[in-house]
């Protein structure tokens, strides 16, 4: 069944860590696959996982691309399937198949200085990224996070962004304020134009709820980015993954295949469907 | 040999009055076949036509539903609502011309455990020649 | 949120353990996703099982337990205390009954044992998807309604108003006292009606905590147990009772004369009367229906000779809101019309009389002052037939049932009739004798014994007049012969019914009547003086035939019942009611309609559920096209996986 | 006869009054013998009204949407539509006003008369062409239907050619309305329940045959639920995920959303999606036929509905669609409802 | 090649070709559909079918593969492959050829569709040319189409009255008239000339015209935000039958359909959806790129007749007319088009 793209590969959960509880529940998965087959993937890239007797979800791939022996994903709980895999348990088999879509393009950014502003759960697809840059941060200039979450219980990677501060200059941000809370409290918008990032030299990559890329969009830009130094990713319901099933298009593109990510100077050309 | 056909059933029982029928039935320890899962719910009234379906769709070979008499429900007069819903069922189910006699509909108060053997008894003899369902049964 | 439920199987010696393989149902119940921990042991209803319940809960930390042993009726409490007593919330657990409902039922183990596993199966996903509910607390209003002041009535309001609750006593008529202030004497003990009557109703005029509303009836109600909001509509008796002294002046001059009620007839009274000299409130009522007019006012002459100025045209019905916590129904009786009794002269004759008007007759204060006379020549008469069982006991024309009390007051009219005309005779025909109660059977027999009373088995088939006198044409049924009697009086021991009216306001107060009209108590049995309604009682002749020491009875228990209720806070509600699902309904309230309780309202275009109201019968998501509303912890999902495990391997 | 000048008349002045939002009412198609629904907001597009035998559609359908629109508005235009209605359309009214799904000032309602015959059936009238091309129908005075090809005009018996909803209708006129056009003419019909009885004299193993070749060919369109005007809940019970959703949706209400038949075609999904959605239109379905015809496979999905209909009837003494106060079905019963088929 | 049979050797053809499994138009209730037949169902004569043939290479169900629980509750999965069987679709129009090398694009490409190839990759097309427009709707030759275009068919046969001109275009179709190669004679000059005339003269016979077609595409660029598509759509019921019926609509879902719960068995298949019902784009958040049913006919249109153009070069629309023929209310592709088109 090797070449036939809609069958995923078993995969085991090896390791579940619950990120955030309540109605807004977020767990990370880490996966191994039962057998060994040439999967490999990029920043950015996502896949879709099964589980069976309830369907298939598009997620994207958290783990950086240099971790070869697992792949890490970070759920939002928000419907039939996902809601399944917070069910599950460690030891228990899913499937996983892809990887799809096109990915950020590292390559490109060699040498400039990477602002990576996320919300909520978008802090999963930036998280591959920020990794696998930070583990090559030679080649890069400065780097740093803008992070924020509707309440401090809602930031996913608690413990990995304290270390994180060690490496890089981390934002965090929370909506509204709370007790002991010493950083920034209001939207990541705000955040973003509180602490103005220089577009000198610079790529911003912004994923989250589509309200706040908007805004982050707009604060960039009144900061002095251009279309094309700032990234973002976007998000429509998936089914193939593929770019048949038809569902996830935006004008000409699919963004299963043609995305997630896109440069702002890319996504101004199409039409505003997702 | 081939083991003989045994038909399932699902029964929605209401609370009152048919599942205390049949825990009558077993407190006199009388003897029916076990072919029957039950599924006690507060009254016949709020058995949906979707369940009746549901059940054949997963594989029911039989459906009973069995509320209080009419004028001893529990909850005043959910029976009736019962008695004229599902008359409407098997009136289309009969139209649509799947078997009749797998879809039965009976009173059984708390005090007819003799009843409800019967019943059972019969619907499982009414079965066993039909064979299994499989108008509406999700298979392939 | 997926759950570590628990599975605990039962032997129960081996009443289970005999037919199903318990330990199998454990072992394969325990491989389900959502079970932590599966387990059997002999008797978990036993100390010991519970407790081994109640520790498996903590050491396995399960969030819910399914307990596959006998029928839900037993042990669903115990189990629901066994999880509260492991820390878990009471609905968290489930019975999945695998004795009545299997083991008992079946001898092939093999196939029982596979039932009983789809059957716990069954109950684990039912579980699972249970939400912890806390039972529903809401404030009672410490305050009862009687609606109805008979004796059954008045016992009510006095044992309710004696514990220190304030009462609202309804009465339709211009007085209380109902049908016994009419009675003469009482059986077995033949003391006087009025005067064992007269002081309780004098004490319900006087008592602090009681608050009468005469010649008033309930219009309107709304609210469920313990905040019951009643309408009232109180009729303009346009006398002012404060003013009013009694003097009787208006009744002189008053032009009208019209039939009496209390004397049923045998005598008259103006448009302007008091019932009878005892009536409570004592004062007097104008009848607008009998007065030759009130707007314009065509008469006046009462207001005329009214010197207080208690006299007011102008008084208009009034609405009066109360609010309660329990309401006893006490509306009391009336008896068959004798115009339905064809076969007795449809009512034609004017000495044939009923059980009442008989009483009013032997009565001193009665329309000849206890002389027992004909109506018609105000003769004595000296043959009187009694004819049992008039209306009642006959299926095929008039009331099935048995009216339980004429037998005895039959006994007690020819014994009456006896001691006022000690020459005359009296005859009575009866079907049965049905004599129970204490002293009743030594009475029938005085009247035989001491009164001379003449007992006739058999059915009077027709009575009619022939030369001055009434012919019964019957039959002996012992001696097997006819008989034809030439009787100056007949009394008919007419059926008891509902009293008039009594249906509608059942319909008002949402509760049910039998087939013969009396309100249906909540079980024969083990629930007599509750209605279907939670908050509502029954009492007295309304709910059944009964005689006044019944009725007193549970009148008495009907008052406990309310004031079970009374003494209460707060009341606690189950909380396995309904609930909407605003954005799938479309509020064509279909759901309303079928509610039997009336917990569904419409509010902007959406349904909702009064939680309090809602028994959880789950009509409503059946009804529902839409899926807008289901039952909690038995939801259509519930079902739809129970049905799926059912069906299961 | 309708006059269709009067409508048109009726139409122009409650535009140019604005008593009403828009018009619904029929204009012509681009095949020939079938009208098109039209929504007409400018008064001078009035004259594209029509009234001919191919207005089947049931216009009341679009209340629906209506509604929708109506209630994402923040400033809603209150006036009514005004919509043009046949009888059968106007039971669909009465319907939507039992389940208080409009309000009858939503609606302005311009009742026509079907007087002597009704729609036609498009097949029927097809057949009767033999692939010519109708260019205009119109029924004449002798209960003839006039078709207008290139060839010239010929006449058609109204009975050959009328749609079997027509021929088994029991109203004819609309039975709520604010104007009324053409003739009250009383007619009746000895047989209402035609269609029905045909298949309830098959056999048990007949009757699954039929079915089962008829339901063979459903692609799962939902053109049948689609144009049902009682169709209007927002999220169908049969369809597999739930759109009835708001921000305070949980998931777990989402993961719990029951699929009670999958989206396959195959014959046992099939077969509960048709009894499912004609059960939930027993006592709600008037009967205007639009599922059976908008069925691209020609599956005779009105058998169905009619049956119930026909059950309501006889079981329960219930007629749809003439009282809008009157209890729905299955939220009322008799004490006397039957109950033979109960042991 | 191109070669001449006679109609009266036609049976004996079809007699060697039945030796694997043809699909073929064949009518019931007045209804034309293809199906399976045997050798003397066929013929060339029908009127189009209600649905192309597209459901045989692209059924409206594919299993995709069969998952089940071990006795661990650990899922074990199955491929489930279309069965290796051959077959011919017999009488496929032009029109709807054209529709399967259209789906071919779509899944070809990066990422092959197993079940589809599976299937494709066993059926030989053979059409019949329409001499006369099989659908009052036609209008083929508006979107690059032709009455006997080959496209995406390995045969294709022309009605010459006694005989039948067949062309074939590929080696499957070759095989298939090799097969009998003694019934097929060798065309004479003046059966190309008529086979020509024919083919010109049936392209005069359209009943359905849409001009300067080529201009909408740059047009349709313009027109996202347009009012064309309220208006347009106000009619719109929201069906399915436009796309389902469309002989290149090739949206599909992907769901997970249980057989027994306990212990889990059921399978994954693929199923026909469309861009018309509004829970296709749906996110579970209850947000939709496309929430009514103006955005939903601009993805139809706009789909067929810019993205597709912009991805592939062609219209998404072959002119069949079926989506005209059978919408419930009326709603005519060409009227939306020739609307886009004159748009100012």
């Amino acid at each position: 069944m090797s070449d036939n793209v809609y069958i995923p590969k078993l995969s085991k959960i090896f390791e579940i860590k619950e990120e955030v509880t309540g109605a807004r529940a977020i767990k990370t998965f880490r996966t191994q696959f039962v057998e060994n087959n040439g999967f490999s993937h990029k920043c950015g890239q996502c896949a879709m996982l099964s589980v069976f007797g309830k369907g298939e979800s598009m997620i994207s791939i958290s783990s950086t691309p240099l971790v070869k022996d697992y792949l890490q994903f970070s759920i939002l709980k928000t419907g039939r399937v996902t809601s399944a895999l917070h069910e599950m348990q460690e030891g228990d088999v899913i499937g996983v198949r892809g990887p799809y879509g096109n990915n950020f393009p590292l390559e490109k950014w060699k040498g400039k200085n990477l602002i990576f502003i996320g919300g909520g759960i978008g802090l999963a697809p930036i998280w591959s990224v920020l990794q696998t840059a930070l583990a090559k941060k030679a080649d890069y200039g400065k780097l740093s996070l803008f992070y924020g979450s509707r309440t401090s219980q809602d930031i996913v990677y608690k413990e990995d962004l304290k270390e994180l501060k060690n490496d890089i200059t981390v934002h965090l941000s929370i909506d509204q304020k709370e007790k002991e809370w010493e950083e920034y409290v209001g939207f990541v918008p705000l955040n973003v134009l509180d602490k103005k990032p220089s577009p000198k030299n610079a790529v911003a990559i912004t994923c989250g709820p589509p309200i706040m890329i908007k805004f982050v969009i707009q604060n960039l830009e009144a900061l002095g980015f251009k279309d094309d130094q700032i990234y973002t990713t976007v998000e429509n319901k998936m089914k193939c993954g593929i770019g048949k099933c038809g569902r996830c298009n935006i004008g000409m593109h699919y963004v299963c295949k043609d995305g997630p990510v896109y440069s702002w100077a890319e996504l101004k050309k199409l039409p505003q469907e997702y | 040999m081939a083991e003989e056909f045994e038909p399932k059933i699902v029964a929605f029982l209401c609370k009152w009055c048919s599942s205390a029928g049949s825990d009558l039935a077993g407190v006199s320890r009388m003897q029916y076949p076990p072919n029957v899962v039950p599924i006690t719910v507060m009254c016949s009234g709020s058995v949906s036509p979707l369940y009746i379906l549901s059940a054949f769709n997963k594989g029911a070979d039989g459906v009973l539903v069995s509320g209080c008499h009419p004028g001893d429900c529990h909850y005043i007069k959910g029976n009736y609502y019962a008695r004229r819903r599902i008359a409407l069922v098997k009136e289309l189910m009969e139209y649509i011309g799947l078997e009749p006699d797998r879809f039965q509909m009976s009173w059984v108060s708390a005090a007819e455990g003799i009843k409800y053997t019967k019943i059972i008894k019969d619907f499982v003899n009414i079965l066993k020649p039909l064979g299994p369902q499989t108008n509406l049964r999700r298979s392939q | 949120m997926k759950k570590r439920t628990g599975v605990f199987v039962c032997h129960c010696g081996i009443n289970i353990a005999g037919t199903v393989d318990v330990k199998k149902v454990a072992d394969k119940l325990g491989k389900h996703k959502a079970v932590a921990h599966s387990e059997d042991y002999v008797y978990m209803c036993s100390d010991p099982g519970q407790n081994l319940i109640t520790n498996a809960i903590k050491e396995h930390k399960l969030d819910s337990i399914v307990v596959s042993c006998c029928s839900p009726t037993l042990h669903e409490k115990t189990f629901q205390n066994a999880a509260k007593a492991g820390g878990i919330n009471e609905f968290q657990s489930e019975i999945a009954n695998i004795r009545e409902q299997c083991s008992w039922v079946h001898k092939d183990k093999e196939k029982a044992t596979i039932k009983a596993e789809k059957i716990t199966r069954s109950a684990v996903e039912r579980v699972n998807k249970n939400e912890s509910l806390e039972p529903i607390s809401f404030p009672v209003t410490r305050r009862a309604m009687v609606i109805g002041a008979g004796i059954a009535g008045i016992q009510a309001a006095l044992d309710m108003a004696n514990t220190g609750y304030e009462v609202v006593l309804v009465e339709k008529n211009p007085s209380i006292g109902g049908h016994m202030i009419q009675l003469s004497e009482t059986f077995p003990t033949l003391d006087c009606s009025q005067c064992i009557l007269s002081p309780k109703m004098v004490e319900v005029s006087k008592h602090e905590n009681i608050k009468l509303l005469t010649y008033s009836e309930v219009q309107e109600i709304s609210g469920y147990v313990g905040n019951f909001n009643v309408k009232i509509k109180k009729n303009p008796t346009f006398v002012d009772p404060d003013k009013c002294t009694l003097c009787d002046e208006c009744t002189k001059v008053c032009p009208v004369l019209t039939s009496d009620e209390f004397d049923l007839g045998l005598t008259g009274r103006r448009a302007i009367y008091m019932p009878f000299p005892q009536a409570i409130p004592a004062t007097y009522t104008l009848d607008d229906k009998h007065c030759p007019g009130l707007l314009p006012i065509a008469c006046g002459k009462c207001a005329d000779v009214c010197d207080p100025g208690a006299i007011d045209y102008d008084m208009k019905p009034e609405i009066i809101e109360e609010e309660v916590g329990a309401i006893v129904i006490a509306t009391g009786f009336d008896l068959y019309e004798k115009e339905e009794m064809g076969e007795y002269g449809s009512g034609k004759y004017p000495d044939v009389l009923d059980g009442l008007q008989f009483e009013r007759l032997c009565s001193a204060s009665g329309p000849t002052q206890g002389e027992v006379l004909r109506p018609s020549d105000h003769k004595v008469p000296k043959e009187v037939v009694f004819i049992q069982c008039s209306g009642s006991r006959d299926p095929e024309q008039h009331c099935a049932y048995c009216s339980k009390i004429c037998c005895m007051y039959t006994a007690k009219h020819a014994m009456l009739y006896k001691h006022h005309v000690p020459d005359g005779q009296a005859y009575i025909f009866y079907i049965d004798i049905r004599s129970g109660g204490k002293g009743y059977e030594e009475f029938v027999q005085r009247a035989v014994e001491e009164d001379g009373v003449v007992y006739l088995r058999g059915k009077v088939s027709k009575i009619f007049e022939y030369n001055g006198k009434i012919r019964v044409w019957g039959v002996d049924t012992l001696a097997g012969k006819d008989i034809e009697i030439d009787a100056d009086m007949v009394v008919l021991a007419q059926a008891m019914r509902p009293s008039k009216d009594a249906d509608k306001l059942a319909k008002l107060l949402k509760i049910s009547i039998d087939k013969d009209g009396f309100l249906q108590e909540a079980h024969p049995k083990l629930r007599p003086v509750e209605s279907v309604t939670a908050g509502m009682f029954l009492a007295g002749a309304a709910q059944a035939p009964k005689d006044i020491p019944e009725a007193v009875a549970q009148a008495s228990g009907a008052a406990a019942k309310a004031l079970a209720i009374l003494s209460q806070e707060n009341l606690f509600h189950s909380p396995q009611v309904a609930k909407s699902i605003p954005n799938l309904c479309t509020g064509c309230g279909m759901c309303v309609d079928v509610c039997p309780y009336d917990a569904l309202s419409l509010k902007n275009g959406k349904v909702e559920v009064n939680e309090v109201l809602c028994e959880g019968c789950g009509t409503c998501s059946a009804t529902c096209l839409r899926a807008a509303i289901e039952v909690k912890n038995i939801t259509p999902y519930q079902i739809y996986e129970m049905i799926n495990a059912s069906l299961g391997g | 006869m309708v006059n269709l000048d009067d409508l048109k008349k009726e139409a122009l002045n409650l535009l140019k009054d604005e008593k009403v939002k828009y018009i619904i009412g029929y204009t012509e198609g681009s095949n020939g013998t079938s009208a098109a629904p039209a929504f007409i907001k400018n008064p001078e597009d009035t004259d594209k009204l029509v009234w001919n035998p191919g207005c089947f559609h049931n216009l009341t359908r679009f209340l629906r949407d209506e509604k929708k629109r109506k209630a994402r508005e923040k400033h809603p235009d209150e006036r009514p539509v005004g919509i043009v209605v046949k009888g059968c359309d106007s039971r669909a009214i009465n319907v939507l006003l039992q389940e208080k799904y409009i309000k009858r000032d939503d609606v302005f309602i311009l009742g026509v008369s079907c007087e002597s015959t009704g729609v036609i059936d498009e097949k029927k009238v097809a057949k009767k062409l033999k692939g010519k091309k109708a260019q205009k129908i119109e029924w004449d005075t002798n209960r003839n239907l006039v078709v207008t090809t290139e060839d010239g005009t010929t006449k058609i018996p109204a009975d050959e050619v009328l749609a079997e909803r027509c021929v088994e209708c029991p109203v004819h006129s609309p039975v709520v309305y604010d104007i009324f056009f053409g003739d009250k003419i009383k007619r009746t019909t000895d047989a209402q329940f035609k269609s029905v009885e045909k298949i309830e004299n098959l056999s048990q193993k007949e009757k699954w045959d039929f079915w089962k070749k008829q339901f063979d060919k459903c692609i799962r369109c939902y053109a049948c639920r689609s144009v049902c005007p009682m169709c209007y809940c927002d999220e169908c019970v049969v369809d597999t995920i739930s759109f009835a959703v708001t921000a305070d949706t949980t998931a777990e209400e989402k993961a719990q959303r029951i699929k009670w038949i999958e989206k396959s075609p195959t014959p046992s999904e099939t077969f509960i999606y048709h009894i499912i959605r004609a059960i939930h239109l027993a006592g709600r379905c008037i009967d205007c036929g639009e599922c059976e015809r908008v069925c691209p496979l020609d599956i005779p999905i009105r058998f169905l509905n009619k049956k119930l209909e026909k059950e309501a009837k006889s079981l329960f003494d219930y007629e749809v669609g003439f009282d809008p106060d009157q209890l729905s079905l299955v939220s009322s019963f008799k004490d006397e409802d039957p109950e033979d088929f109960i042991r | 090649m191109e070669k001449i049979l006679t109609k009266k050797s036609f049976p004996n053809w079809i007699a060697k070709l039945a030796t694997v499994q043809i699909y073929a138009p064949v009518v019931k209730d007045d209804l034309w559909s293809y199906e399976v037949v045997d050798a003397a169902g066929i013929t060339t004569e029908y009127t189009n079918a209600i649905q192309s043939p597209k459901k045989i290479i692209f059924p409206q169900r594919e299993l995709f593969l069969e998952f089940s629980h071990n006795d661990n509750g650990s899922p074990e999965i199955r491929e489930l492959l279309p069965e290796d069987k051959e077959s011919i679709i017999f009488g496929i129009r032009p029109c709807d050829a054209k529709g399967v090398s259209h789906m071919d694009k779509v899944f070809g490409g990066d990422f092959e569709d197993s079940y589809y190839w599976k299937r494709r990759n066993q059926v030989t097309l053979v059409g019949v040319g329409c001499n006369t427009p099989p659908s009052p709707n036609c209008f083929c030759t508006s979107v690059d189409g032709s009455p006997f275009s080959h496209e995406g068919l390995d045969v294709l046969l022309t009605d010459m009255g006694d005989n039948y001109y067949v062309q074939t275009f590929t080696k499957k179709g070759d095989k298939l008239v090799n097969m009998s190669k003694g019934l097929f004679a060798a065309p004479k000059p003046k059966e190309k000339a008529d086979l020509e005339s024919l083919h010109k003269d049936a392209e005069t016979k359209l009943p359905r015209h849409l001009k300067d077609t080529k201009k909408i595409p740059p047009k349709l660029k313009g027109l996202f935000d347009s009012e064309i598509w309220d208006d347009e759509s106000m009619s719109c019921i929201r069906c399915g039958i436009c796309t389902y019926l469309c002989p290149t609509c090739h949206c599909f879902d992907i769901s997970d359909e249980i057989t027994s719960h306990s212990p889990l068995e059921g399978k994954r298949v693929r199923t026909w959806d469309n861009c018309q019902f509004p829970d296709f784009t749906m996110h579970s958040s209850g947000h939709n790129p496309r929430p009514d049913k103006a955005s939903r006919l601009r993805q139809r249109i706009m789909h067929k007749f810019q993205y597709f153009v912009e991805i592939y070069n062609n219209y998404q629309c072959v002119g069949c007319g079926r989506c005209i023929s059978k919408c419930p209310v009326g709603i005519d592709i060409i009227q939306v088009l020739e609307k886009v088109r004159d748009h100012v």
